[in-house]
């Protein structure tokens, strides 16, 4: 019975990721009084990708074309580490916390290094500037999840899911919102919203992420767009599952299920809604702005954790 | 032969085996060093017939008499052959002069009192002061095998390390079980004699026994 | 009467190989001896009960775990190394050694084969002394085959410094006989019985116990290689011929860690106090300390490995130091795996000098291009023996370092990894400096069948022992830290 | 147009500028008329500064201390064995003091 939720966890990945920036993007439309697009435009983007024929250069090695394939089966390994609204994940192991992280730093280092595979000035700009960023993110977020970790007494993300779900819902320790400020702003840099990178924008100058995958078309195209959305989905479910896990099903009744399954959702869309809002009212930073923001994310994570090693609260 | 004349005699045998190690280190001449552990040997064997003797343990006289006859005769007389076919200079060079290595040798002596002064440990029911006498000879022999420059008295040095070792099995334990006691004593001689094979060896590859040019290895 | 069986083949066939005419013969009595002598050591560690205990010659001889273990390395290495030397002395060498010579290395080679197996088969401490004393006699000769200047001076050092360590230890040995004497009345024969003194190790005077120790640590730590009195040991095993200073290295310091182990579980039931472990685990780290400058200064690679050997020592001296179940499992089992694969690296310096006739290692470069086969192996063992993973010494320095943490002495294992990094910087440079870049041809080319053999099974037994440890092999580590710990 | 690799690392060398100390160097060569150059050469160069600060000053001090140690090798026979005997002498003091 266990082993069909966590599947059925992961299928649930796969459908509600892209749902999710579709509300984000209805968000953005309705503040700018645009109509916006609706919920099935979304999957349907994907499944025309799915149908176009690919255009790949004569120059591209096989990185090119292993590319999509890696950084989507990464995606779906690291989603299968994260308990959504049942209590155990599919490969969920003591330590798969690290392997989380790492899980999607391989994705990133196979995107990076694609970029750079045609050889286009974009691609080489976008790849260098998801490098500098990255190697700027990573170590908070790693800090944060270890202030967390040190918290729960486990490394696995189930335990601290778990170790919180059961601690007193109101008292909001301080260092733990240290720790969730930090992750939220790595998750700004990792899904590639307004204040580090505009999705949706067309000038390249100004891309880091959408200008790595400006190469691609068709299939492969279709699988990084989804394998990116499931990524932020990833980030979204873990902020949400650590900091408010209140409603998280452990038996496996229907009941509870249910229950646990809409409460998530809520709080997936409630999230998703903070991160529009700033969308909507922040405008781009500057890349060199960009260190600042996450030297405060890094500071933020370092303050979470000495916080939990000296006073323990 | 009563108990304290016994005593007395080996008390004057111990003196004499101290002073033979005195002579030994003072001898200039290889021959006259050799001569000294003779004698040293001699006393020894002399000292462990009286100490079988005097404490009724029969298997005591089996090692006596094997230093007598090895010790005193066997071993010199390997040396003497050996000078004697070497045909090298037959002073007893030394890197510190003989007055000088007379007063660390007796310096060596009043350690080794101090060492085995309050040591209540130590004290065998036959004769306490052979221990810090023994001490002395190990500490007198290894004197010498660092000062000395030729390669001979080195081994000299060292048998007189082993004589003293000898004297403080005897007084010390009455004699070690035979099988151990004998094994001891073969592996001496033998030692003895593949250090004058090696001499020997020194003597043809480097034509001359002086330890300064046996300094090759280094690093 | 196993025992008698076990010590009686190397004479036989010691002073067959003397009494022989022909070259041919000398070589097959040679190398046979020591296949004979293999086949009946594994035949006995193999039938071996790990809790049991074989005596002879009224409990003077006795073989337990702990000294089946070292009977194991003994004859697996004297067994390679006589191969390797039949190889190698019997006719490579272009000076073709003289038959006299060679009768006389046979004879030697099995003299000291003989006496290592009295050191780890004896239950009597004095006989362990003078089969101690008998080995540093035998393997004297040994090291200086040819006589070459720097060999009879090595053979002068060797033989020297050794006995005079010797000499120290029977004073040791003296006065724990005293000190048993003095207790117990009249002068028995099972005096210095090692079981018979653990049994009576309550009764014996602790401070004597130290003193005896304090010699028997100088004395046989001489043997053993351990710092200040190492100085013999880089020129004995750098001037000795390859398959001598294999078993020197990997098999003689064995047996005096053997003896002085002995000594340290006595003196650790004696006096119920950390002082012989704290001995051990300072001349240990003083070993492993003064061993780093020299490699890393080292100009001769032969002179390379001796100093290796002398890190590895202290690491053992220092594993028994932290003792406990772990430590001393993890310090017999880096025995072994050392045993094996310094005695594979000689072999491959021995192949080296005799392709490169040299010993600098600047000299030699671009093995891996000019001499494949020999190259990779030769880096291999050096990778190895730096403890590096997949080999067998990662693993037992691994869990030596465990026990040192589990005995909370972290300012220690620090440093210690400190210097193992260095060592490995070390070794790295030079090996890398041998193995790659762009080299000149060797003197020689001939290959030599039967030396390239034994280098495969060597490399082939250190990799295999670095993933799984044979159960009859882990049987027998834990039967002998059992017994070291006094609870057999 | 490819990215080169200066290119790549410009990002992160400005960034951890603190750390790297990028130096440029830009050198134009005219004769006389500045207008018209004759030859232009650009340089950068970043400060290994973890290499300059701890690596080196570290195997500087370990290869001079390994080059003093190896002098208690020298080959005397006499100095080896005092290396025993002080040792044993240092030990038995040692066990005198603490007894």
């Amino acid at each position: 019975m266990n082993l069909i939720l966590s599947i059925a966890q992961i299928v649930l990945v796969l459908i509600l990721a892209p749902s999710v920036s579709w509300w984000i993007k209805k968000i953005k439309a309705l503040s700018q009084n645009r109509i916006g697009p609706t919920i099935l435009q979304v999957y349907a983007d994907l499944g025309k990708l799915f149908q176009k024929g690919m255009v790949i250069s004569d120059q591209a090695s096989w990185i090119f074309r292993a590319m999509p394939y890696i950084l989507f089966s990464s995606a779906l390994m690291a989603a299968s580490l994260v308990p959504l609204f049942f209590k155990s994940s599919l490969l969920g192991f003591s330590g798969d916390l690290i392997l989380f992280v790492y899980f999607l730093a391989l994705g990133r280092f196979f995107l990076t290094l694609a970029a750079l595979d045609t050889g286009t000035t974009f691609g080489g700009m976008g790849s260098s500037r998801e490098m500098a960023l990255s190697s700027l993110a990573e170590p908070a977020l790693l800090l944060s999840f270890f202030a967390l970790a040190y918290r729960a007494g486990t490394l696995s993300i189930e335990g601290i899911v778990l170790h919180f779900s059961l601690e007193a819902p109101f008292p909001i320790l301080f260092f733990t919102s240290m720790a969730f400020g930090s992750m939220l702003i790595v998750t700004f840099v990792e899904s590639g919203r307004i204040p580090v990178d505009n999705p949706a924008t067309h000038l390249e100058l100004t891309m880091i992420h959408e200008a790595m995958i400006l190469e691609y078309s068709g299939r492969c195209l279709a699988l990084i767009e989804w394998a990116h959305q499931i990524k932020q989905f990833l980030f979204l479910s873990l902020l949400v599952n650590i900091f408010s896990p209140w409603g998280l099903a452990d038996s496996t009744m229907g009941i509870h299920l249910l229950f646990s399954f809409l409460f998530f959702l809520s709080k997936i869309f409630g999230l998703a809604f903070v991160i529009g809002w700033v969308e909507i009212h922040t405008a781009k930073l500057r890349l060199f702005r960009v260190p600042d923001l996450l030297a405060i994310a890094f500071v933020f994570a370092v303050i979470s954790l000495l916080g939990q090693l000296m006073i323990g609260r | 032969m009563n108990q304290e004349l016994i005593s007395s005699l080996i008390h004057l045998m111990g003196m004499l085996f101290l002073v033979s190690s005195f002579a030994m280190i003072a001898s200039p001449q290889l021959l006259s060093c050799i001569r000294f552990y003779a004698m040293h040997s001699f006393f020894l064997a002399a000292i462990t017939a009286l100490v079988a003797y005097g404490s009724h343990v029969e298997h005591l006289y089996v090692p006596a008499i094997l230093t007598l006859i090895l010790k005193t005769w066997v071993i010199p007389q390997i040396f003497f052959r050996l000078i004697g076919r070497l045909s090298i200079r037959r002073e007893n060079d030394s890197y510190i002069n003989i007055p000088f290595s007379l007063v660390l040798a007796t310096f060596m002596v009043f350690a080794a009192y101090y060492a085995t002064g309050d040591l209540k440990v130590l004290n065998p029911a036959f004769s306490n002061e052979f221990v810090p006498l023994a001490i002395a000879t190990i500490l007198i022999g290894m004197l010498m095998m660092v000062t000395r420059k030729k390669a001979i008295s080195q081994v000299l040095g060292l048998l007189l390390l082993e004589n003293g070792l000898f004297l403080m099995a005897v007084t010390m334990t009455f004699g070690m079980p035979l099988l151990v006691e004998l094994g001891i004593f073969f592996d001496v001689l033998v030692g003895a004699i593949m250090m004058g094979i090696f001499v020997f060896k020194i003597r043809d590859a480097f034509d001359g026994i002086d330890t300064d040019d046996l300094t090759g290895l280094k690093g | 009467m196993t025992i008698f069986g076990l010590l009686s083949i190397p004479l036989v066939f010691g002073f067959l190989s003397l009494i022989s005419p022909a070259r041919k013969l000398v070589q097959l009595f040679f190398v046979l001896g020591a296949t004979v002598l293999g086949a009946g050591g594994w035949w006995v560690v193999l039938r071996f009960s790990s809790s049991g205990r074989i005596f002879a010659l009224n409990e003077n001889l006795m073989i337990d775990a702990f000294s089946a273990l070292f009977v194991l390395i003994i004859v697996s290495v004297g067994f390679l190394s006589s191969v390797y030397g039949a190889g190698y002395l019997f006719n490579e060498t272009e000076p073709a050694i003289p038959t006299a010579k060679l009768r006389r290395y046979a004879f030697f080679f099995h003299l000291f084969l003989f006496t290592m197996l009295l050191t780890v088969c004896s239950n009597n401490l004095g006989i362990m002394w003078i089969a101690i004393e008998g080995t540093t006699l035998a393997s004297a000769f040994l090291v200086n085959v040819d006589d070459k200047k720097s060999s009879i001076e090595a053979a002068w050092k060797y033989l020297i410094l050794c006995t005079v360590g010797i000499a120290l230890a029977l004073f040791g040995i003296i006065l724990v006989y005293y000190s048993v004497a003095s207790g117990a009345a009249g002068a028995g024969k099972e005096f210095l019985h090692w079981t018979f003194l653990m049994e009576k190790a309550r009764q014996l005077d602790p401070e004597i116990m130290k003193l005896a120790f304090v010699f028997v640590l100088v004395g046989y730590g001489t043997k053993m290689g351990l710092a200040p009195f190492h100085s013999w040991l880089p020129d004995a095993h750098s001037q000795a011929p390859s398959p001598v200073s294999a078993l020197l290295s990997g098999v003689l310091l064995s047996c005096a860690a053997f003896g002085l182990v002995r000594f340290h579980s006595l003196t650790q039931v004696v006096t119920n106090s950390q002082f012989s472990g704290n001995l051990l685990i300072l001349f240990g780290m003083l070993s492993v300390a003064v061993a780093t400058p020299f490699i890393l200064r080292q100009t001769d690679y032969k002179r390379l490995f001796a100093y290796s050997s002398v890190e590895h020592m202290g690491l053992v001296a220092v594993g028994f130091g932290f003792g406990g179940k772990i430590g001393i499992y993890g310090a017999l089992l880096h025995v072994v795996n050392h045993a094996f694969t310094k005695s594979l690296l000689f072999f491959t310096s021995g192949h080296l000098l005799y392709y490169y006739r040299t010993k600098e290692i600047q000299k030699i470069s671009g093995m891996i291009k000019k001499v494949p086969f020999l190259g990779t192996i030769f880096f291999l063992g050096v990778l190895a023996i730096a403890g590096l993973p997949p080999f067998s010494i990662f693993v037992s320095e691994f869990i030596i370092l465990v026990s040192g943490f589990i005995a909370e002495r972290f300012v220690i294992c620090a440093f210690l990894l400190f210097l193992l990094a260095l060592i490995f910087a070390g070794l790295l440079k030079h090996a890398s400096g041998m193995v790659f870049g762009s080299g000149e041809q060797p003197a020689v080319t001939k290959k030599s069948v039967l030396m390239n053999n034994v280098l495969c099974v060597g490399i082939i037994l250190i990799l295999v022992s670095g993933f799984y440890i044979p159960n009859f092999l882990s049987r027998l580590l834990e039967g002998a830290s059992q017994i070291i710990q006094g609870k057999s | 147009m490819q990215y080169t690799a200066t290119g790549y690392s410009k990002p992160l060398r400005r960034i951890f500028s603190f750390l790297y100390q990028p130096a440029r160097r830009v050198e134009v060569e005219d004769d006389g008329l500045e207008v018209l150059r004759t030859a232009k050469r650009f340089e950068s160069k970043v400060h290994p500064f973890f290499e300059e600060t701890f690596y080196k000053p570290l195997s500087r001090l370990i290869l001079s201390v390994s080059q003093k140690v190896k002098a208690i090798q020298t080959g005397h026979i006499q100095l080896y064995l005092s290396y025993i005997f002080v040792t044993l002498v240092l030990l038995l003091i040692f066990l005198r003091i603490s007894r």
